[in-house]
Formats: C-alpha cells, sequence, structure tokens
C-alpha cells in the first residue's frame, strides 16, 4: 500500500500513517507492505474532515476485496467474514518483534447480524438484475475506526439533598456523550437517573479534566472516568457509613440511595454526604487524590464542602488498542443510459461494545454513515489548477448529501457485545461507520456496473455514463473530484 | 501615509476621524455596525426623490410571531439579519447565507422562506413566523417541537430551527404525509451531522404530534 | 472615467483587461475633427501650393501619358487589406456599440487575411518594390520645414515637388504600420485565446498582466486605426487627390497630375514605354528613386 | 470572491406597484437599476460584492404580474408567479403538466415557494468560475477560465459555445419552449412578445447576457397557447444532487401522436450550450415516424451532431442523445418485486 497524501500548502502531517494501521486491521493480511508520502502542493488549504486516513484506506481496499471476491466466484460477504479482525487483533508493523492488537472485536458477527437483516443472501440472488435500463447492485463493506482513549478524570459530588451532581467536561457535538456516559456512574450508585444531575458547558463551572471531543474516544474515555468517579464515591460512601454504623467498609454496599449492611444498618445517600461535610478531608473535597489532573484539582477545591465529592482518575488497565467497527450494507439502482442512480437501502450493523444510548448511537451511526454515502455519490472539492483557487464554494456545488440523497429508511443495528477491556464495555462509535457508508456504495456500483467502471470518489452520473460509453474508466483514478 | 497614519492615532491631535477609524469605532460599540454600511456605502440618492414611485421609509412595523414590531431596517437588510440583530429572534440560524442550507427558514404567510434571502422591507403586512413564535404563551411546546424532543431528533441542532419551520409550513399544505412526502418537504434543509433518519423520523413523530392535538 | 478597464484577476490583483469602449467614440469624433478642419481650412484659407520649380517642359513630352504607379499585386494587396481592414473594424467596435452579432469568427479569419496580406507586403516591398520610396527622406524633411516656415510667413525657399509618395503619405504609412503591427502582434497571440484552425488554444501562454497589455495595446491600437481609416477615406475622396485614388484602382496616374505634383527626378518613370501607356510593368516601379 | 457573510453593500430599495411605476423607475436610473423578481439569483451577486447596483426594484408588490389567467387561447403566467403556484396549479397540471413538472424539480421547497417564473427563465448561467466573481468574458474580461486546458468545465456547454462555454441553468425554460410559450415584454417602446426560444441568446450574440433583455425592459407575462394542451409530455432532468441542485442536462418534449405515428412534436434540451436548445432538426426529422425505439435512437443521434466536448463533458454528449431518446421512445419503468 502507497499512499500519497496531497496535504495542501502548510499542514506536514498526513494521515497516511493511520490508513496503513486500519487496512492493516480490518482485512488482517499476513503480510503487507506499506509506505506513505506527505506532499505539500501549492493548492487551496484542507483538512482532515473525519476518519482521516482510515476513511481513505478502506475505500481504496474495499473495491479491490470487492474485485478479488467476484474473480474468485466467492460471497462479498463471506470473503470479509474469512479475512476481517477477531477477538485481540494485531495491526500495523511489529516493534522489536510485537506487534499491537485491539481490545477486542465482533466484526464477524456484525457482519452476521446484518447480512441477515439487509436479506443479502436474497438480494444477491435477486434476478434479473437488469430491468430495462435500470440495472441494480449490492455491495458490503467493512469500516472501522479508533474508538476510544484512557486516563481522563471522573467528578460527582453527592449533595445533602440526596442528588447526585455529575461534573461533564465533554464538550457537547449533540450526540448526547456530555449526559450518557454519566449513567455508566449512576449505575454504580444504584441512583435512579431521575436524581442524577449533570453539570456541563464551560470551564467555570468546575468541571474535570476530559478529553477533546473527537477521534470517536469520547464514549469510551468518559464512561471509564465516570465509572471510576462513581467507584471512588462508592469507596468513600462505605468508609462514611462504617464510621458512622460501625463495621467494615467493605461489608456495605450501595443501592437504592442507600448505603447500607446486607440486614443491617443503613443510610441515604443524603445523609452520607451531610457527614461527608463534617468528616471534611477527603470525604468533601478537601483533599484530592493525588494523581488526578491539575485542572480536576482546581475544580475539586472549588466545589469542596458542597457534599461527598469523588473525583478519580481513570485507571482502569486496558489491554490493547480500542477500535470500533461496522459493517455496512447497500443496494443501488442505477439508470444506464443517464448514469444517474439512487441507493435503494442502506444498513450498518456496528460492533461498538455495550450500547449506551441506542437512539444517539442510531443516529451517530447513520449520521457518519451518510457522510461517507455523501464522498461516495457527490461530495467534492474542485480548484482550479491554473489559480490554485477554489471554485466549489457553494452548497450546490460541492455537494453535500441532502435528505432526499439517502434513502427515506435507513437501518442500522448494533451488537451491544461488551469490549472486555474497558469496565463499562463501551466505545466510541463516531468515525468508524464513514468508509463503510463510502465503500458500500462503491462496491454496489461495481456489482451493478463491473469493477472496471469507475476507479475514484465520487461516483456522479458523469463518471458512470462516460465509462460506460468507453467500456473503461474515462477518469483518471487520481484526478481531482470534478 | 506613515504621517497620516500617525495623525489619526496620535493623543492630542484634533481627530480628523478616517472612515476606517470611525467604521471601526462602530464596530467595537457593537450597537450598529449596520448603519455603517448605510452611511458610507454608495450615498443613495434619497434626496429630491421621496415622491419617486415605490420609495419607503426606513422605519418599519413587522409583523412577528403575532407582535406588531417596530424595526429600523436598512433597505438591503435581510429577514434574517433583522429577526436576529434588530428583533433579537436568534432563533432563525444564518449558515450559508445563500438560500441554501434552510436553517434560517422562517413562515411568512404560512409559507416556508429562506429568511437570508428576502429584504425586511419586502414582509411589511405580512405575517412572519419564526420559532420562537410556535410554543404557546405558556411555555407548551409545539407538537412538532414535542416530536423533537420525543425522538430526540437532532445532533448539534443549528438546523433545528430551519427544519422545524419548514416542516410547520409543509404540513399545513399536508398534514398527513410518508415519509417520503415529509422528506420532499424539508428537502430544502440540510444537516451537516447527517442525522436525516432520527430527523425524518422525529419529524414524522411532529406531525403525528399535530394531527393528534389538532383532533383533541 | 479611466482609459483602460481594470479587474481582479483570481489572485487579487489588479490587471487591465482592456481600453475603455468610450474610446471609440474619442477616435470617431477625432476623426470627424480633423476631416471638417482639414477640409473648412482648405475651402476657406489655404493659399495655393507653390513649388520650387517647374518641371522642365523638356521631359514633359517623355512622360508617358498614363504614369505607371502601382503594379497589380500591389493594388490587390491594398484592396485585400482595406477589405479585411474593414471587417476587421466593423467586427470588432460594432458589438462593442450595441449592434449584436456572432463577430469573432469573422475577426480571426480578417485578421488572419491581413496578417497574410502584409507579410506579403513586406517580402515584397522588401524585394521586389523601391523599399526606400515610402520612407521620408532628407528632402522631404527640408521641404517640410520650408512649408513649415511659409505657413507661419516666415520666409522660406518653396519647397520642391514630391517623389513617389507626398510627405503626408509617407507618414500616414507610418503610422498605420505602428497600429496595423501593433494590432497584428496583439491579435496573433489572441487567437491563441480562442479556437482558430491554427494552433492550439493555450489562454495561459501569458501571464494576466501581460495579456492585458496585450488587449490594451490591440484595442488602442484598433481604435486608432479607426481615425485613420476615416482620414485615409476621406484623403482618397478628396477632389485634388482623385488622380492619387484612382492610380490604386487602375494602377496609373495621368501625366499632368504626374508633372504637377511630383519630380521627375525624385520619381523616375520610364520613359520609353510612350506608347504603352496602359502596360504597367512591375519593372518599371523600382527604377525610382 | 469570497462567500461574505455580511451585509450587502448599500442601494436604494424602490417597491413599485404597477409595471408602469417600474419601467418609469428603470429608465430613471438606466444600468444603476436592478430588477428584483424572487430574489435568489440576485442575491448572490449583491452579497459577494461583485454586482453592486445603486438601485433595486423589487417587483414582488406589482400585482398585475402575479398569477394564472386563462386566455381565449391557453393561459397567461404572470411573471412574478412563483415556482410553487405554477407546479400546483390545477390547469397547468391538468392540462401543460410539462411545466408543472419543470416548476416541481427546481431547487428546493423554500426556493420554488420564492423563485418565480419569470426569474427561473431569465437567471444568470452558474458556470463557477464567472460565479466565483472571475473576470471571465462573461463579466466582461477577455478569458473564458474554464475552457482553458486544465479548466474545471464538467457542467459546461458542447454546444453553440463562443469563446464562453458556460451553460443556462433553467428548468421551465425547455419546457416552456417545448410547448411554445410566447414570452411577453414591456420594453421602451412598448409591448413586445417573442418565441420562447428567441428569448434565450448565446454568446455568439451577447457574451454577458442569456437573454434578450435590456436594461429598462420587464419580462411581465408568459403564454402558454393551447396548441400543446393535453399533450403527452416527457421531462427528465438529470442532476447531482436529488434537490437543490442545478440540471446536468434537463430535456422537455410536448408530443401529439395518431396511429402511434408521431404527428406534432416539440422537444428542447437545457445544460448544453449557453441557451435551452429548441432541436427543431429532431422535430423534423421524427414527424410522421412511429414512436418507438429506433426512432429516438435516431433522434438522439441527430440531436448531438457537432457537439464538442471539453475536456471534462464529454458525457453530456451520451447523456443528450440518451435524453433525446427518452423524450420521444419514452423508458421503461423498472420494479423489483424486493
Amino acid at each position: 500500500m502507497f499512499v500519497i497524501c496531497d496535504n495542501g500548502p502548510y499542514d506536514a502531517v498526513g494521515d497516511s500513517a493511520s490508513s496503513g494501521r486500519i487496512v492493516s486491521l480490518l482485512y488482517q493480511p499476513q503480510a503487507m507492505r506499506w509506505r506513505g508520502v506527505t506532499v505539500l502542493t501549492n493548492t487551496p488549504p484542507r483538512s482532515a474532515q473525519s476518519s482521516p486516513g482510515g476513511l481513505q484506506g478502506i475505500v481504496i481496499i474495499e473495491p479491490i476485496i470487492a474485485k478479488a471476491a467476484r474473480k474468485l466466484g466467492v460471497d462479498q460477504v463471506a470473503i470479509r467474514r474469512v479475512n476481517c479482525p477477531e477477538g485481540k487483533a494485531p495491526f500495523g508493523p511489529a516493534v522489536q518483534g510485537k506487534r499491537q492488537y485491539a481490545t477486542s472485536a465482533f466484526l464477524k458477527e456484525a457482519l452476521d447480524r446484518g447480512a441477515e437483516q439487509f436479506k443479502w443472501s436474497e438480494r444477491v440472488a435477486r434476478t434479473p438484475k437488469r430491468i430495462g435500463t435500470k440495472v441494480r447492485g449490492v455491495g458490503v463493506s467493512l469500516s472501522c475506526y479508533v474508538g476510544g482513549t484512557i486516563g481522563f478524570d471522573g467528578l460527582l459530588v453527592i449533595t445533602p439533598e440526596g442528588r447526585v451532581i455529575f461534573q461533564s467536561g465533554i464538550g457537547n457535538l449533540g450526540t448526547e456523550s456530555v449526559i450518557d456516559v454519566h449513567r455508566a456512574g449512576a449505575e454504580v450508585l444504584g441512583v435512579p437517573w431521575e436524581k442524577c444531575d449533570v453539570v456541563w458547558g464551560n470551564t467555570t463551572k468546575n468541571l474535570p479534566f476530559t478529553c477533546v471531543s473527537g477521534g470517536s474516544q469520547t464514549t469510551h474515555a468518559m464512561t471509564r472516568a465516570a465509572h471510576a468517579a462513581a467507584m471512588e464515591a462508592k469507596k468513600k460512601l462505605q468508609e462514611i457509613a462504617a464510621k458512622k454504623l460501625g463495621g467494615k467498609p467493605e461489608q456495605y454496599e450501595v443501592g437504592n440511595e442507600r448505603v447500607f449492611r446486607k440486614g443491617g444498618a443503613s443510610m441515604t445517600l443524603a445523609q452520607a454526604a451531610k457527614y461527608a461535610i463534617q468528616l471534611g478531608g477527603i470525604y468533601d473535597g478537601h483533599e484530592v487524590p493525588a494523581d488526578v489532573h491539575k485542572l480536576t484539582k482546581a475544580s475539586v477545591a472549588a466545589l469542596a464542602g458542597q457534599g461527598l465529592v469523588a473525583a478519580a482518575k481513570d485507571n482502569y488497565p486496558r489491554d490493547g488498542s480500542t477500535f470500533s467497527y461496522v459493517a455496512s450494507f447497500a443496494e443501488v439502482e442505477v439508470d444506464v443510459e443517464t448514469g444517474k442512480y439512487y441507493i435503494v437501502d442502506f444498513l450498518a450493523s456496528a460492533d461498538v461494545g455495550t450500547v449506551i444510548h441506542p437512539r444517539a448511537l442510531g443516529g451517530q451511526v447513520l449520521g457518519r454513515s451518510t457522510l461517507g454515502i455523501g464522498h461516495a455519490i457527490g461530495q467534492k472539492w474542485v480548484f482550479d489548477p491554473h489559480y490554485g483557487q477554489m471554485v466549489s464554494k457553494r452548497f450546490y456545488q460541492n455537494k453535500p448529501p441532502t435528505i432526499l440523497d439517502v434513502p427515506v429508511d435507513m437501518q442500522w443495528t448494533a451488537l451491544d457485545i461488551p469490549d472486555p477491556e474497558t469496565p463499562v464495555g463501551a466505545r466510541g462509535v463516531g468515525e468508524p461507520p464513514v468508509a463503510g457508508g463510502c465503500a458500500s456504495i462503491l462496491n454496489a456500483l461495481s456489482d451493478a456496473l463491473g469493477d472496471e467502471i469507475f476507479q475514484r470518489a465520487p461516483v456522479n452520473a458523469d463518471t458512470i455514463l462516460t465509462s460506460l460509453e468507453a467500456g473503461r474508466p474515462m477518469q483518471h483514478p487520481l484526478m481531482a473530484h470534478i | 501615509m506613515a504621517d497620516k497614519t500617525d495623525f489619526n492615532t496620535s493623543e492630542g491631535v484634533p481627530k480628523a476621524v478616517s472612515r476606517r477609524n470611525f467604521i471601526k469605532g462602530v464596530i467595537t460599540s457593537g450597537v450598529a455596525v449596520s448603519s455603517a454600511s448605510y452611511l458610507f456605502r454608495a450615498s443613495t440618492p434619497l434626496n429630491g426623490q421621496q415622491s419617486a414611485v415605490g420609495v419607503g421609509e426606513r422605519l418599519i412595523t413587522l409583523n412577528v410571531n403575532g407582535q406588531q414590531r417596530r424595526v429600523d431596517a436598512m433597505k438591503q437588510e435581510t429577514l434574517a439579519s433583522t429577526l436576529r440583530y434588530k428583533l433579537g429572534l436568534t432563533g432563525t440560524k444564518l449558515g450559508c447565507d445563500r438560500a441554501e442550507c434552510g436553517s434560517c427558514t422562517v413562515l411568512i404567510d404560512d409559507i416556508p422562506y429562506y429568511a437570508c434571502s428576502v429584504l425586511t422591507h419586502t414582509v411589511r403586512g405580512r405575517k412572519v413566523l419564526t420559532i420562537e413564535g410556535l410554543a404557546n404563551r405558556d411555555g407548551t411546546l409545539h407538537p412538532v417541537q414535542q416530536g423533537v424532543i420525543d425522538e430526540q431528533g437532532f445532533q448539534c441542532a443549528f438546523c433545528m430551527p430551519g427544519f422545524i419551520m419548514a416542516t410547520v409550513g409543509f404540513l399545513k399544505t399536508k398534514p398527513n404525509p410518508t415519509r417520503q412526502e415529509l422528506a420532499q418537504g424539508i428537502s430544502g434543509n440540510l444537516c451537516r451531522c447527517q442525522d436525516y433518519d432520527k430527523i425524518l423520523t422525529s419529524l414524522m413523530r411532529g406531525a403525528e404530534n399535530l394531527r393528534r392535538s389538532n383532533r383533541g | 472615467m479611466g482609459i483602460l478597464e481594470w479587474a481582479t484577476n483570481p489572485w487579487g490583483q489588479n490587471v487591465p483587461i482592456h481600453i475603455a469602449w468610450f474610446l471609440i467614440w474619442v477616435s470617431i469624433i477625432a476623426g470627424l475633427l480633423f476631416l471638417i478642419v482639414h477640409a473648412t481650412w482648405l475651402r476657406f484659407f489655404a493659399k495655393s501650393r507653390q513649388f520650387a520649380s517647374d518641371t522642365s517642359p523638356a521631359i514633359a513630352p517623355k512622360i508617358p501619358k498614363h504614369v505607371p504607379r502601382h503594379s497589380l499585386v500591389a493594388r490587390l494587396f491594398h484592396w485585400v487589406m482595406a477589405a479585411s481592414m474593414f471587417t476587421l473594424l466593423f467586427t470588432a467596435f460594432l458589438p462593442k456599440v450595441g449592434v449584436q452579432f456572432n463577430w469573432v469568427t469573422y475577426h480571426w479569419i480578417a485578421g488572419a487575411v491581413l496578417t497574410i496580406s502584409i507579410l506579403f507586403h513586406i517580402v515584397h516591398a522588401s524585394f521586389w518594390l523601391d523599399f526606400w520610396s515610402i520612407w521620408p527622406d532628407k528632402t522631404d524633411v527640408q521641404d517640410a520645414q520650408r512649408r513649415l516656415r511659409r505657413f507661419f510667413g516666415l520666409s522660406a525657399p518653396p519647397p520642391r515637388k514630391f517623389a513617389k509618395y507626398p510627405l503626408e503619405n509617407k507618414l500616414f504609412h507610418g503610422v498605420i504600420i505602428l497600429c496595423g503591427l501593433a494590432a497584428i502582434l496583439t491579435g496573433v497571440f489572441m487567437m491563441f485565446r480562442v479556437r482558430t484552425i491554427f494552433f492550439p488554444r493555450n489562454p495561459y501562454l501569458f501571464g494576466d498582466m501581460t495579456w492585458g497589455l496585450m488587449y490594451v495595446l490591440h484595442g488602442l491600437a484598433g481604435v486608432g486605426l479607426i481615425a485613420l481609416v476615416m482620414m485615409h477615406i476621406y484623403f482618397g475622396l478628396r477632389p485634388e487627390k482623385q488622380p492619387i485614388t484612382k492610380s490604386m484602382i487602375f494602377g496609373w496616374m495621368d501625366r499632368d497630375f504626374y508633372l504637377e505634383e511630383h519630380d521627375p527626378d525624385r520619381w523616375a518613370v520610364e520613359t520609353s514605354s510612350i506608347s504603352q501607356p496602359s502596360r504597367v510593368d512591375d519593372r518599371g516601379l523600382h527604377d525610382a528613386g | 470572491m469570497a462567500v461574505i457573510r455580511d451585509v450587502m453593500a448599500a442601494f436604494e430599495l424602490y417597491q413599485p406597484s404597477s409595471v408602469a411605476d417600474a419601467q418609469k423607475l428603470l429608465e430613471q436610473h438606466g444600468s444603476d437599476a436592478w430588477v428584483l423578481a424572487g430574489g435568489l439569483d440576485s442575491f448572490d451577486w449583491l452579497k459577494d460584492r461583485i454586482k453592486k447596483p445603486k438601485v433595486v426594484v423589487d417587483l414582488s408588490g406589482i400585482e398585475e404580474l402575479r398569477g394564472v389567467r386563462t386566455t381565449t387561447d391557453g393561459i397567461e403566467i404572470g411573471a412574478m408567479t412563483t415556482l410553487t403556484e405554477v407546479a400546483n396549479h390545477p390547469i397547468i397540471k391538468q392540462k401543460y403538466d410539462l411545466l408543472a413538472q419543470a416548476a416541481e424539480l427546481v431547487a428546493s421547497p423554500q426556493i420554488r415557494n420564492q423563485g418565480t417564473i419569470g426569474g427561473n427563465v431569465s437567471q444568470d448561467t452558474r458556470c463557477w468560475y464567472y460565479r466565483g466573481g472571475w473576470p471571465c468574458y462573461r463579466a466582461g474580461g477577455n478569458i473564458c477560465y474554464a475552457d482553458t486546458p486544465e479548466g474545471r468545465n464538467r457542467e459546461h456547454a458542447i454546444l453553440h459555445a463562443e469563446r464562453c462555454v458556460a451553460v443556462n441553468p433553467s428548468d421551465t425554460a425547455p419546457a416552456l419552449i417545448a410547448l411554445d410559450a410566447k414570452f411577453v415584454l414591456r420594453t421602451r417602446k412598448g409591448e413586445r412578445v417573442v418565441d420562447a426560444e428567441d428569448y434565450f441568446i448565446g454568446p455568439d450574440i451577447d457574451i454577458t447576457r442569456l437573454h434578450i433583455l435590456q436594461p429598462g425592459d420587464l419580462l411581465t407575462a408568459i403564454r402558454i397557447p393551447s396548441t400543446w394542451a393535453g399533450a403527452q409530455f416527457y421531462f427528465e432532468k438529470i442532476r447531482d444532487r436529488n434537490v437543490w441542485d442545478f440540471p446536468l442536462m434537463n430535456v422537455a418534449s410536448a408530443m401529439v401522436t395518431s396511429d402511434d405515428r408521431i404527428e406534432r412534436i416539440r422537444i428542447a434540451v437545457n445544460g448544453a450550450a449557453a441557451r435551452p436548445l429548441r432541436l427543431k432538426a429532431v422535430e423534423d426529422a421524427v414527424r410522421g415516424r412511429p414512436r418507438n425505439a429506433a426512432t429516438g435512437e435516431m433522434a438522439g443521434k441527430l440531436a448531438v451532431q457537432g457537439a464538442v466536448p471539453l475536456q471534462f463533458n464529454a458525457y453530456k454528449i451520451p447523456l443528450m442523445r440518451n435524453l433525446v431518446k427518452r423524450a420521444i421512445s419514452g423508458v421503461q419503468e423498472a420494479t423489483w418485486a424486493s
């Protein structure tokens, strides 16, 4: 795999390395040579959008896999099933004889679930492929991207009123993760969600050190941090209970808004919070664990004395690197006289660990799939090579997909198999579906029209029509998006 | 050149306010950025043309969300600007400002328009409805808004006011649409989170809510 | 209102794109003014011309009745050039003043014809015609000084008669060369910007500024030609110049006119051809001088 | 050149309530004046500061320019009638559905609510170099940036290009040509009625305009004769996005057949040249022939004769050939039992 990254005039760092890593993980090649070059060019500035490197790598390889399967007479899902990662799948180059590996991968299951729900075999078997000028084709694509980081802080306060206030430093992208990840903490403490508040918005609100909102890491990183803070709070509750009610801390349990000894004494969280204020020190935030970030320490200092304050760094172990996976399925209908095509159906089947919030997850999986679909069906970025100036400045020129460019009933599903290397089992999902959205459309087009018709994205009416006319690809694959 | 700059910026010297500095001042004061362009762009031929056909006053009354609002609007001002920057109705978003993204969609006499591409002066005497005017006075959300809450329709939701207004407008002509029909109806709006599927689901719920509330 | 139109190129640089089209009217008005002033002056103020000496009567009978002046080839060139020039001017400027039609093709074809004919003329005039007869010589300069002094009432000997071409004619030719060559050279490059049969298009042959200046030069030469062509036609139609105009049609000039205006010493004609006045031989023309 | 997000440059706004007043204003202000219909084309120019008129004359208050009226011979559509009104008008849907179909496919719902039929046929080209404010031929300069060795000209002309290779983006224009519509203009000299296809001009005639309106002229109405009422219509628009996009190409045909032979036909294509093209040669060639695939094939081939592709728009030749074919012989509906 030889990747040349045209990075415009400024940014010397390209995404070519990421494309190599993702491809080596997603298709588990037994041997792979990779080379990446970043070139600075005197062209308009650009920057990564979503799934940088991963999108490109997968979209390069997927049509090749599809073609190989056709040549071999192997089913498209089957060939991917054979080659896709499983469990602690290795990726990237060997360093000192050892290769890195993923925390987990259940992509085979995702493929199976997707194929079943999409009725893959039925669609493949359906005849005829062509009616009049219309041809249908189905495509499947694997997709993955990094799905989480570790080492951030959680912070919560149990108030004397018995409410649990989660301090959330997550930037809200509208994915709800700013709120959702704290459910992990509420669950640990056994507090109904209605008794919880989430404080978020800006740094004046005394928020803990948090990952940036990007890189599909939030769900993974911050469920861990929320879990850690809740475990810290639980520990403190047990200690307070032991202090006040006697016995050893480990004899106490936390649940139903109480801390209690089985069949014995108990107190409410509200009471425990009041005691925490009385006790001071580590209990109400006047003392902070040494390993939390200085920003978290400052926030804790500001919150001290308001109740039981628990701050903790995510120190949970993780064996491997975290990735999330998607198997994407698409069917297209192409009019061979005009080159115009429609996406008939689309399904994304996700392996993202534990599902935290199904509706938000669905929005993410289909939303980012649509971003990828946009790259397949028309989104482009045109500049005049003589002047190096953008000409596609308007939406009708650079063509982000509209609601009518995707099926009105898109489907998604998720496995809900926890990742073993994180306490809550949840991984991030933002970027993993992007490449699948793009490549499944390209593969469906190849299925409808043949492998040799187009060799680049976006595929528009013009690409298809010129090539069908000539019987071979007419646009150079490396030619700018036009 | 340098001398002139010094002259304008040095203290104590009587200030010959240059046009650039004046505009800067206006911008920093944050009040009437818009009037700068009125004062200093091509001097408009108002003098002696008051009686000319069709020429209007700047001070106009608009019917926005059922209220009569007096507003001083420039001739070249768009409705989106007036709503946001003169009337404080920032629920109407300005995305592309080129009639492409739909985030500025408002209803004018019950019809969805891109407010970024309507001159404020052309809506005199017409009823403008923005997202702020949808909910009841008592705070009860419009059924379509409620549908969005019910189904968590949007992600970043910058496009949401536009989508909701487009939906409310479309449902006036077709209260019981199919998913396909509603998608057509709101196809003039873009969502860059690309959450179209969930948006459509929530707006379908909104349509259902609306039919139910009309029935009841 | 500047005399150039400027535009901002894609890189934000200001570049000229062409002349301001009101210069068309400036040129037309300048041409009209010239001919009105000239005609008025001739009609009311000009004194009759005086030449230094009459041609010796001894030579007169030897001069053929029809003095050969322009060879057929030279005349053909002139009229081809005239036709292409008219085509060029009308196709260039009529659309600019509101008469819309598909002008570009006609314009570049006429331009190509003009270019070829002028190339031919340069070669023809350099090697077959008397090259120097059209360029002012020392006598022309002296005579011009004399005429100028006499015009202002100063004492000066009367000027001598003309050689083959009067000084004004030579000067006109010079100015036409300047304007014409400027228009042709820039025009040839401009053909790279439109589709012609000659070479592959390359609109980026030069930078924006160079192209802009080329269009400006082409335009200036073009509007200049409007006034020059008007003057030329005016003189061609003036009654006292009719013999010259006729000579451009028929190739010869009346003996009387020749004797009256031209100095046989400066423009010798082959006196032996007395019996065959209408037969003009190319060779007869380069003996002059 | 940039996409500017700021208040437009100042202009004086006139909102006349009659055509006579509007004309008076336009006469008074000459080339300083800009006529505003729906404004969806206009505001791009004004917002990007590429065109800076001193005076804008808004036609939206002129009642006489709105609405669809039936006449003794067909209908008359006021130039300021919105595309939504055109697309939904019962008479148009019933008798001149070709136009309704075309109007329905213009841009987006909001734009159809605001954009007018007069504005749609009079809009400027969407060449991205020209719209970007590059000083090209159409903008008064001396180059066509799209027609350069590496120019990005995927959406440009294959026919009748003359220096400028931009295309007309209107969807309703070919439908109106196919319906043999007449455009009613109000000029200084009075009312003038021209055939739809004569309303549009190419760069060979005037490289800076797409239509014959001179400063001060107004397009007041479009008349559709009943000649083609209820004929067999075909409209197809090929575009990249399924909404809010200009045609890569569109085709409109109106046809009357008897015994499946083509008795009368009008056909027009847009997106191939700087003006919507009425394919007269095709009409003549297919008249009297059976309406079948062979006739369609022949018509398609005839339609693209003389087409000259640029570097990136060769696809428009088969596209035009196939669209013309379909406009004559139709297209088979495909439904899979899934």
